[in-house]
């Protein structure tokens, strides 16, 4: 999104992105008109909707309100709604809140490229008993339902599976998954952080689906289980009886206000042919600007999601030509931001069977449904001429 | 790049004395094994000792990049006895500032320009290239 | 306050606060206009503070102020400050991730006054094996600090008591126990959730000390742990490296910058003493509207904040005169906002030797810091009126 | 007090028929062992089998307050042999509308209308009064 864009929000971001041409979506998403609207009206929504009175009341209403858009995002029954501080918050409410209900006791299947929250929940539950199996992916980043099955065992309580990867875009076998799963009569989890708002949830038959709403134009610090009525968790926070005894603590009334404007007008994009054709023409358009440049490979194969491209370029490192595009007014992202400022190579790439240095010469660009053709071509020059210019700097370019 | 000082950001965007002299007098090379960032430093040193010309090519995070310019800025046209002095203290100064992170990336640059130094002195050169390994 | 109160906040709660009295504080807080603006600027600060561009250090730089400025209120250093997603959430981090870091075995020290979220993290902490020892008030509301010696024992490694209780505002002597707490080589957390903004916390000696935003002025759904240098606690969410750790997923900046502006408002005010004598005049004068009345009963005794009242009125229903209130435009609670709607006697009253009844026939008034003697006078006849008509609906009211 | 129907607020606000009646011929106790709400019904029967007068007091919540008053001005005029028709539901329909936690209430006040007529029938009389134990 840059000036030229024609699609401004009113009170949304404008001041920084008519500076900066924004792919770093998988990162975080810049707040929709819909939601910065919604969260100013529930600032002043102030009342408690733990309070008797009229004004926690109207606190109360507008949860319930926003409760059932994010039922729709997410499907499932209202009730089946948890809202959590994020992300991350949801995933480990699934999985150690699961365990934590049976005692740790019982066996975990998850992946090798799951999000750190995943990744880091399994080995909590893990030091603490829990058997855990993690299934790695083929090298074109997809895990295969063959491996899942062949992990799971008798006492498998629970099989943890993203919905698409956040670093390559590899969508997941999950309905194939979740099928075995039920049918072996374990549990399944779907972390669909980078796929709400952008593919349909209410399809998934999974027992638990994890959503963060900075991912699809909501505010950051707020997410949502989607929690099957049938499926009892421990909470993570205890205290009062919020969010039905699942998540204690006075509601972020502002910010599930926010994110349940955000998935409504995220909604009609869902089943919109145009907007999925969109994103593809950019995806392709931006590929096409590489075309003139050596050593260039994109991660995953199809199926993908269109917004997210991972590349690797030869002879370049990825964080130092995320800082020349950076200066170029172009934002872009190594690879997942919470791993940005840590050498190592991406644990996911690692996993495909990409090695250290060609993992480390990778860039995300991931697009948002704002982005234009023209900011495509803007990001798509500006990178091809700082990989020239790396690659003269290391004296790797062709002479 | 808020996370860079105007100093590195300015060299990193405009590279001084980038590329590599053929036939150059000394050849100095050094690369850091844990981040695997590299600098290859070529220079000619004129009869008084003073660096008449100087390359550089880099392959690593943007600072190291920054300071193998910031380097060959410093070093050109001073005499070789002066660079002793250069150590990553003071280039880290020069940079106008590094982050925590980023500290090691002077040591690197000080260790290339001693580097240079001794193999003059020693009538040694270093042959590695940088290599990118992909 | 009410339309008379000359404090109006531009984009905060007016809409909703020039109808009502609001006299429940304790439970939640008008935003305050520098909050307020603190969150729209941060909803426009979109980029991830993880992602290393000019849009993520921006997002980075605005987190690290909001930290300092929280620091400021909580005390401790800036890196002592962990954000969390509310009140709750912050005592859950000091209690179950301190025995979480320890294995689960050890024994805790709380007290039987504790807001449900200390109260559920002991019984909690109970389930999983460690030792928890509760220790009853005096019938003034206070914990003697001689008894939580008395409960202490040689594997004692966590005593958590509260700053000062939510329903009867009675200031609890957490000096003197936080001083026999460390001689015997123990650790201690402060609840200070009610107590943040009003009273200064930078003393306090404690090595965990729990705030929540939406008490002093801040958004709901934000809060924070001050966790000394020296205390590790294991994480309730794992994942990404944020909070250095201590709490993955990405940040809430909108709440942690609201929370930090509302700390910065209330930091003047803290040392002020014509704050703290306005708040003492407003207690004795709603009390004196009530030397008409027969059978009224203050519940807590000094020490004591000015701003919650909490007081029994006989023959009368608590949670019936709160609504006579609200239909007459004043916003009162029966005790704990997460309380309301359950019928049980308040656990706190009940631990300080209350019976059910009285309990039941119980009000609390808590005043903030926009409070007018004027909003008082409109309460304090109102509930004058409204104790005396349910009297005589039950037929208990003097002929 | 968004929980409540227009018609609970309106009985709340404005309880119909409130007090005792000295010498009533009949009366009528029920309370909530749980909750402990408590209703007290007094009334004057016609020779027509007609409620003539009737009065109630309440204690306890305030949809109960309200069910009391609502209860009261429905009986009023109406043949007692009609009352046995009363039931929660009806009682709930009545008064536009209950939250689950405070359906239990249209039953207490079924049961005290229920009471009133059998107490009427078999002149009996409850003399509970009503109690708030502080
Ligand atoms: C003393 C006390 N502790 C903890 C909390 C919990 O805070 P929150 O609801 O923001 O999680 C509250 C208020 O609800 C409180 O009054
Ligand atoms: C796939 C995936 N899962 C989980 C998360 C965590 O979400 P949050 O940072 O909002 O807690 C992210 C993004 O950070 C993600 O991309
Ligand atoms: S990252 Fe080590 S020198 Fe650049
Ligand atoms: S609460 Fe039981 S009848 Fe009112």
């Amino acid at each position: 999104m840059t000036t030229r864009s024609p699609a401004r929000s009113e009170c949304g971001a404008d001041d920084q992105l008519s500076e900066f041409v924004y792919l770093d979506h998988a990162a975080t998403t810049p707040l929709t008109a819909e939601a910065a609207a919604a969260v100013g009206d529930a600032l002043r929504l102030f009342g408690n909707p733990s309070s008797r009175h009229t004004l926690g009341q109207a606190a109360r209403d507008a949860l319930d309100e926003a409760r059932a858009q994010v039922a729709a995002l997410v499907g499932g029954a209202d009730d089946e709604v948890v809202f959590t501080g994020g992300g991350s918050e949801a995933i480990n409410l699934a999985l150690r809140g699961t365990f934590a209900a049976r005692r740790g006791t019982g066996h975990l299947v998850t992946t090798a490229i799951e999000h750190a929250a995943g990744l880091e929940c399994a080995a909590a539950l893990r030091r603490n008993g829990v058997d855990v199996s993690i299934v790695a992916p083929e090298p074109g980043g997809h895990v295969d339902p063959a491996r899942i099955a062949a992990a799971m065992r008798a006492d498998t309580v629970l099989v943890s599976v993203m919905h698409a990867n956040n670093e390559t875009g590899a969508i997941q076998p999950v309905d194939e998954i979740t099928e075995l799963v039920h049918a072996a009569g374990a549990l399944m989890h779907v972390d669909a952080v980078q796929t709400a708002g952008k593919l349909p949830l209410d399809a998934l038959g999974a027992d638990m689906v994890s959503v963060s709403a900075h991912k699809f134009g909501g505010p950051k610090g707020v997410g949502a289980l989607r929690l099957a009525a049938h499926h009892r968790v421990e909470p993570l926070i205890c205290g009062g009886g919020q969010e039905a005894g699942r998540r204690a603590g006075t509601e972020n009334l502002p910010g599930v206000r926010g994110m349940a404007a955000a998935a409504a007008a995220a909604l009609p994009r869902l089943r919109d042919p145009r907007h999925r054709e969109h994103q593809w023409r950019l995806r392709t358009r931006l590929l096409r600007h590489f075309d003139v440049l050596d050593g260039v490979r994109v991660h995953a194969t199809n199926p993908v999601m269109a917004e997210t491209i991972s590349v690797a370029f030869d002879h370049v490192r990825g964080d130092t030509l995320a800082d020349v595009l950076d200066l170029n007014g172009v934002c872009v992202s190594t690879g997942s931001a919470c791993h940005a400022g840590r050498d190592d190579p991406s644990h996911v790439l690692t996993a495909m069977g990409v090695g250290a240095d060609q993992a480390r010469a990778t860039l995300r660009f991931s697009a948002g449904p704002a982005t234009t053709e023209d900011d495509i071509d803007v990001a798509g020059r500006a990178t091809v001429a700082a990989v020239r210019q790396l690659r003269r700097v290391s004296g790797t370019a062709p002479r | 790049m808020g996370r860079f000082s105007a100093t590195v950001v300015d060299h990193f965007t405009n590279p001084r004395n980038l590329g590599e002299i053929d036939d150059a007098d000394v050849r100095a090379f050094v690369g850091n094994p844990v981040c695997g960032d590299q600098i290859l430093l070529t220079a000619n040193v004129a009869a008084d000792d003073v660096v008449s010309d100087i390359r550089f090519q880099a392959f690593g995070c943007s600072a190291s990049l920054a300071v193998a310019s910031l380097l060959t800025a410093t070093i050109h046209g001073s005499p070789l006895g002066e660079l002793t002095d250069l150590d990553a203290a003071r280039l880290e100064e020069l940079a106008g500032g590094l982050a925590p992170d980023q500290r090691h990336v002077a040591a690197l640059g000080a260790d290339v320009a001693h580097r240079l130094v001794n193999n003059f002195r020693r009538g040694a050169n270093d042959d590695d290239p940088i290599s990118c390994s992909v």
